[in-house]
């Protein structure tokens, strides 16, 4: 009885916690809010060219939605979503997937949240896909690229949305303007940082490539830095070394900046013709710094290519964003506001069916899929992957300082529609870039 | 008496210093053998050599008719030739008796039998009688780190005991021992050793106790042995007096007996 | 040939840049024994500190070079500050722990630190380009080298020789070899070793400041610089010996020049160079290429 | 009986509550638990390779190493837990027992950094394998447990018991296996490895005894925490920041006894679940701040709180 009173201690402090923080659990919402995670990159190297962004423009539309001031064609639904407000959980998407797995439980079932806007990184919303479909959780994913969402990871989504096109569609659209616009080059490299992201861009565009130009060769020593390794000084001289012309490019973030100031110093950006796939999130931050002449994509219709954009909504949401931020709208900041539009979107468009009713979350899943709906500078059409994935009209443009404005503008811009740049709906993106782009329609 | 311990010719240099240079010796079995020499004269590093600590650089040694030469400090522990330190080597923070019961387990377990239990009564039983043996047993539940000198230095010699080894070499065992201690640690020593019978050799400095316990000298000098004699030869070796003894050691010989002044 | 240069240049930049972001590390390890993580946070608050005061400084009408000393006060300002706070608020209380413990500790400080550094300067990046651009650039053929980065092997000679010159030279130095080789005996030899700690552990933190000051013009300043510098650290440190100075500056140049070579020959395996060569150096010499090998008495 | 002793006893308890809980849990807190017990058999390890006097900043190298080899049976068609969770376990502890002939020569923070270069090869590794989803990582799937595939909230019950009785089993081995002749030589190399050498026994092959465990429970913590989260990537898995968390909570439960390795993983947890909650920008100071506090104040971890209740408790008794 002496042992069994002492080690008391062990059982009891274990079992004594666990049911405490147990009861603590089902802090119950009250019924007429929405509460929407917003998982975004709040610290370390993602959060100043997507994270915060991304943030901003997920807050500037929940505020409206709220509100009720959203512009047309929102402007008749009423405040809220399906008329209820929206309680925004803003969080950090730091710490890798792993961690956000366990992060999205905690949300899910310790503080009852009803749906999800975010992730950012490919690398997240592959964690997380698997576990949103089973715990049935309405997840909007509004940024993350990656094709292997619904072509590997699940290829029948239920509860899972991304609002904006994939990957693939970078590659092919960079490929296309490059056939279009620098018909007689003689060959290309790339400066891609070596991780998930900058494989798979560096090998779309290459694919694509091969298809659109068979001739033109690929460097064999196409550069790949260490993400976040911020010295590029012996890619740089690699890269000037290299007889290929023309140099693809997925830096985003500090390393794209880094990367900038150290191939102006040396006069990269005048001896190369350089290509950046993701650059607009950093084009306005560096104002006069930003290289000219240089190709740019923003991963579609947005940020920078959305600037001259004349629709109610568009003029509203960039003059709300700098008011409030004192910078432009990034491609971040268009890309998260799209995604909670979906779900403003859905909501009312589900309740108008209900009767007018607050409609359930199969009514909701069932008014997404396979609609289009009104995203912030172009329409986004969920007409892939049984409706579930997003595809929008993609831009690519050289960059140039306007000296009038004072601003980075896009010059020379080549608008593709969707059906050109992505895949058809059920068709494996690598797969058909391999065997030529069957379906494409330019 | 048979030979136990056959070290020829051994060599050992530490890139130009050489630390050990033609030493021949024979061991007997039951001998007990004092090992004499100022400091740097090469006695540890003899006895680094034979228990395995230091590989020399030439040489043969055997034990028990075997080559111990590349084996391991362990591996010659456990053939039998175990050896205590001039600083103590005992486990610092736990209590003399746990120090002992984990030499017990270490001498008395292997393979499977590692992982049977570290305590058991008849074990405990053994670590108690060895603790009276070197009369320890009022300190039985002290932290090692707690004991005053002498006691540490039995417990250190009490540990390598344990495997009840052929040889024992024990290295000063009364260095840092006040002068009245030293005779009756060595009391203590001599007798708990003698109850198996155990060929000792001792490196000491003290000529009083070298004369009083040992039956022969091994007197070390520049790395060289230059005598190996009966005590009361060894004492009077022109060599010795001069390369060890030093001038300066004047004693009176009042209990073996023998030569006078020094 | 050109791509023979472009290695040995690309190479010698590359080794400058790892030698003063490791030496700061290698010299508190050296003196204190103490495998500093929050050397991170003092590379990156240098970087901001630099970036914020130079951006400032050039709004002014002062005269352009005056930018060099910014960034050297800057990395003063950081270091001292930051020196003497955690040495005296911190680590002194840890000196009798366990040195995996006062790991730990500085690995915790480096969290919190991370998260001021967001709290004072936000998520948004610094730049602080102007220096770099003051500098100009050398042609070798068709390559171009801007004199600002070349400007880090000078800085690393500088810092190198100076720290060797000082403990080998002055009084001071023998001092610190003292308390290096022995602390207990220095301190029985009235050495005050409370003292040595303190300047030690501010010079490491003014080096690893440093660091991030002189770099910060060439880079984005922004959330997350501080974690990689440290894995880099610590692999050159690895690499050279833990704690010696010319070990750090051997197994800076090892790196800085193979990786030079991967970049131009094989970009692929760049990625590995660094953990291939601290695998080798750790699978032959464990210790490192410059570490002495350590003795125990019995 | 004479192997039944307070913790024993305590153990059991604890384990057989957790067991009748888990029908009833949240189903956040069981999640909570079950990565608290993955990570706490790691530290269990830790504090195992700590009893020897030996700290290594490496050890989501194993984790790694089990989660990966467990994801990728998946990937071959492999589902049931009991073959993954044991393969992970076994290739973990076949590569410790590999690399453990060179550690096991090194001491204190060589030893400590070693581990951390060996892990930050895998981690190179991994991120350079584009087959492996590179940083992105890839996703597993719900396993089956012996023919029995469940869904839904049953995975993570079926998943937690399975965990639950495997991590008592392992526990209640450890702490048994302290009590032998070789667990005991923990503290016998930890304090003069000469003595031990010359009692007649390797340190060396002592410390890679408990290598080659150690890195055996990374690997089985690393297949659960796979199983557990669905999905591996290397910065969760690989990174040295892993390898400061499990030396986080190792320093965080002491090594007092081995039921406090869960205790302090589970508190590691909470902390971050909410720092993360209540602080999403700072979660890092708070983290890094308990840690901290635990150091400067709590130096032998939140076992001895415990310990000194406990005496507080006995004081005033007759």
């Amino acid at each position: 009885m002496q042992i069994m009173k002492r080690s008391g201690g062990i059982a009891l402090l274990a079992t004594g916690l666990a049911a405490a923080i147990g009861l603590t659990a089902g802090m119950a919402n009250a019924a007429d809010k929405v509460v929407m995670a917003v998982p975004t990159f709040l610290t370390g190297a993602g959060a100043p060219a997507f994270g915060v962004p991304a943030r901003n423009g997920a807050e500037v539309i929940i505020e409206a939605i709220n509100k009720g001031t959203l512009p047309a064609p929102y402007d008749k639904s009423g405040k809220g979503l399906a008329g209820r407000q929206i309680q925004a959980v803003i969080y950090d998407e730091s710490g890798g997937g792993v961690k956000q797995v366990a992060e999205f439980r905690n949300k899910v079932q310790k503080q009852g949240v009803d749906l999800f806007v975010g992730y950012i990184s490919s690398g997240t919303c592959a964690a997380i896909t698997p576990v949103a479909e089973e715990l049935k959780m309405l997840t909007i994913f509004p940024i993350c690229g990656t094709p292997r969402i619904f072509e590997e990871i699940n290829t029948n989504p239920k509860y899972v949305f991304r609002t904006m096109g994939h990957a693939t569609a970078d590659g092919v659209a960079e490929a296309h303007y490059v056939k279009a616009n620098m018909a007689d080059v003689k060959g290309y490299t790339g400066i891609n940082q070596n991780y998930a992201w900058g494989q798979d861009s560096w090998r779309d565009f290459d694919l694509a490539m091969k298809q659109l130009m068979p001739s033109v060769p690929a460097s064999d020593k196409a550069q790949w830095p260490k993400i976040f390794s911020g010295q590029y000084g012996a890619e740089i001289s690699a890269l000037m070394l290299s007889k290929e012309p023309l140099v693809h490019s997925s830096l985003w973030g500090g390393d794209l900046e880094a990367f900038i100031f150290q191939g102006s110093a040396r006069g990269l950006f005048r001896k190369k013709k350089l290509l950046f796939s993701v650059a607009d999130t950093s084009v306005y931050r560096l104002g006069k710094k930003v290289p000219t002449g240089v190709i740019l994509g923003a991963r579609g219709p947005y940020g920078i290519f959305a600037a001259n954009v004349d629709t109610p909504l568009n003029n509203w949401f960039r003059k709300v964003y700098i008011d409030r931020y004192s910078v432009p709208p990034v491609g971040g900041s268009y890309q998260a506001a799209q995604g909670v539009l979906a779900a403003k979107f859905a909501y009312d468009k589900a309740a108008a069916a209900n009767g007018g009713k607050f409609p359930s979350k199969d009514q909701v899943i069932a008014a997404l899929e396979g609609a289009t709906y009104q995203g912030i500078a172009a329409e986004v059409h969920m007409n892939r992957s049984n409706g579930h994935q997003a595809a929008t009209i993609h831009q690519i443009g050289i960059l140039e300082w306007d000296k009038d404005a004072g601003e980075p503008i896009m010059t020379n811009v080549t608008t593709f529609p969707a059906d050109c740049v992505m895949p058809p709906p059920g068709v494996n993106g690598t797969e058909w870039l391999k065997g030529g782009m069957k379906g494409a329609k330019c | 008496m048979s030979v136990v311990l056959e070290v020829r010719d051994l060599q050992r240099s530490f890139g130009a210093v050489i630390a050990a240079k033609d030493i021949n010796v024979t061991v007997n079995e039951h001998e007990i053998i004092g090992i004499i020499g100022a400091n740097g004269a090469g006695k540890t590093t003899f006895v680094n050599m034979v228990t395995g600590y230091l590989k020399p650089t030439s040489g043969q040694i055997e034990f028990a008719g075997r080559s111990v030469i590349g084996l391991p400090p362990r591996e010659i522990t456990r053939l039998g030739i175990s050896r205590s330190f001039q600083v103590p080597q005992v486990f610092m923070s736990e209590s003399v008796f746990d120090n002992l019961l984990m030499a017990y387990a270490i001498a008395e377990e292997t393979g499977v039998g590692l992982l049977s239990p570290l305590y058991n009564d008849e074990r405990a039983e053994r670590v108690d009688s060895h603790l009276r043996r070197y009369q320890i047993a009022e300190y039985r539940n002290a932290m090692a780190s707690t004991l005053p000198q002498g006691t540490r230095k039995l417990l250190d010699i009490a540990m390598a005991a344990v495997r009840k080894p052929t040889i024992l070499m024990l290295d000063e065992p009364t260095s840092g021992i006040s002068v009245e201690e030293k005779f009756g640690l060595m009391d203590i020593i001599m007798d708990a050793l003698r109850v198996d019978d155990t060929t000792v050799l001792f490196i000491e400095h003290d000529m009083e106790i070298v004369e009083r316990y040992v039956s022969r000298v091994l007197a070390f000098y520049q790395g060289e042995v230059i005598c190996d004699a009966p005590t009361a030869e060894a004492m009077v070796d022109p060599g010795v007096r001069e390369f060890v003894i030093g001038e300066e050691y004047h004693r009176t010989r009042t209990e073996t007996g023998g030569s006078e002044h020094a | 040939m050109l791509t023979l240069i472009a290695i040995l240049v690309d190479g010698l930049i590359y080794s400058s840049y790892l030698f003063m972001v490791a030496v700061g590390l290698t010299v508190i390890f050296g003196v204190m024994k103490i495998l500093n993580v929050t050397h991170g946070s003092f590379y990156a608050f240098g970087a901001y500190m630099s970036a914020t005061l130079v951006g400032i400084y050039y709004q002014t009408d002062l005269p352009e070079f005056g930018g060099f000393l910014v960034i050297f006060g800057a990395a003063l300002i950081v270091g001292v500050f930051f020196g003497v706070i955690l040495e005296r608020g911190l680590l002194r209380f840890l000196y009798h722990r366990d040195e995996h413990i006062i790991v730990l500790a500085t690995f915790a400080m480096f969290l919190v630190l991370e998260d001021v550094l967001l709290m004072i300067w936000g998520t948004d990046p610094y730049y602080a380009t102007e220096p770099m651009g003051l500098l100009g650039f050398i042609d070798i053929e068709v390559l171009s080298y801007d004199v600002y980065r070349l400007s880090f092997i000078a800085l690393a000679v500088v810092v190198g020789l100076g720290l060797w010159l000082g403990l080998t030279r002055t009084k001071w130095g023998k001092v610190l070899l003292a308390v290096i080789f022995d602390r207990e005996i220095s301190q029985a030899m009235g050495v005050n070793v409370t003292v040595v700690f303190l300047v030690t552990f501010v010079i490491g933190s003014i080096l690893g400041a440093l660091g991030g000051a002189y770099i910060a013009p060439t880079i984005s300043v922004s959330p997350g610089i501080g974690v990689e510098v440290i894995v880099l650290a610590f692999a050159v440190v690895v690499i050279g010996g833990m704690g010696s100075i010319p070990g750090a500056m051997i197994g800076s140049l090892l790196v800085g020049i193979s990786r030079a070579a991967a970049v131009h020959q094989f970009p692929e395996i760049e990625l590995f160079v660094i953990y291939a060569i601290m695998a080798a150096v750790l699978a032959f010499r464990p210790e490192g290429l410059f570490a002495p090998a350590q003795a125990r008495k019995i | 009986m004479r192997y039944i002793d307070k913790t024993v006893v305590g153990l059991t308890i604890a384990f057989l509550a957790l067991l009748f809980a888990d029908f009833f849990m949240a189903e956040w807190m069981r999640f909570i638990g079950l990565q608290s017990l993955a990570r706490g058999t790691v530290a269990l390890g830790l504090l195992v390779l700590w009893r020897t006097g030996l700290v290594s900043f490496g050890h989501a190298l194993y984790f790694g190493f089990g989660a990966y080899a467990a994801a990728m049976l998946t990937l071959l068609g492999y589902h049931d837990a009991f073959f993954l969770v044991f393969a992970g376990t076994l290739v973990a502890g076949l590569l410790a027992f590999l690399l453990g002939f060179l550690l096991r020569r090194y001491r204190a923070i060589f030893f400590a950094l070693l581990n951390m270069a060996f892990s930050m090869i895998l981690y190179g590794v991994i991120v350079k394998t584009e087959a492996l989803g590179s940083t992105d990582g890839f996703s597993v799937l719900a396993p089956t447990f012996l023919g029995y595939a469940p869904e839904g909230e049953a995975v993570q019950t079926t998943l937690f018991l399975f965990t639950l009785v495997f991590t008592y089993l392992i526990t209640l081995s450890v702490h048994l296996y302290l009590k032998t002749t070789l667990g005991g030589m923990s503290m016998a190399v930890r304090e003069n490895e000469i003595r031990v050498e010359y009692l007649g026994y390797s340190a060396e092959k002592v410390i890679h005894v408990k290598y080659v465990f150690s890195g055996l429970v990374a690997g089985f913590g690393g297949a659960i925490m796979a199983l557990a989260i669905g999905q591996v990537d290397p910065d969760s898995m690989a990174n040295w920041t892993v390898s400061g968390e499990f030396v986080f909570i190792t320093i965080l439960s002491g090594i007092g006894n081995v039921a406090a390795t869960f205790i302090g993983a589970l508190v590691f947890e909470l902390i971050r679940t909410y720092a993360f909650e209540y602080a999403p920008q700072f979660w890092q100071f708070i983290l890094g701040g308990s840690l901290l506090a635990i150091i400067m104040f709590l130096p032998d971890g939140i076992w001895s709180v415990l310990s000194r209740l406990r005496k507080a408790e006995k004081a005033p008794s007759p």
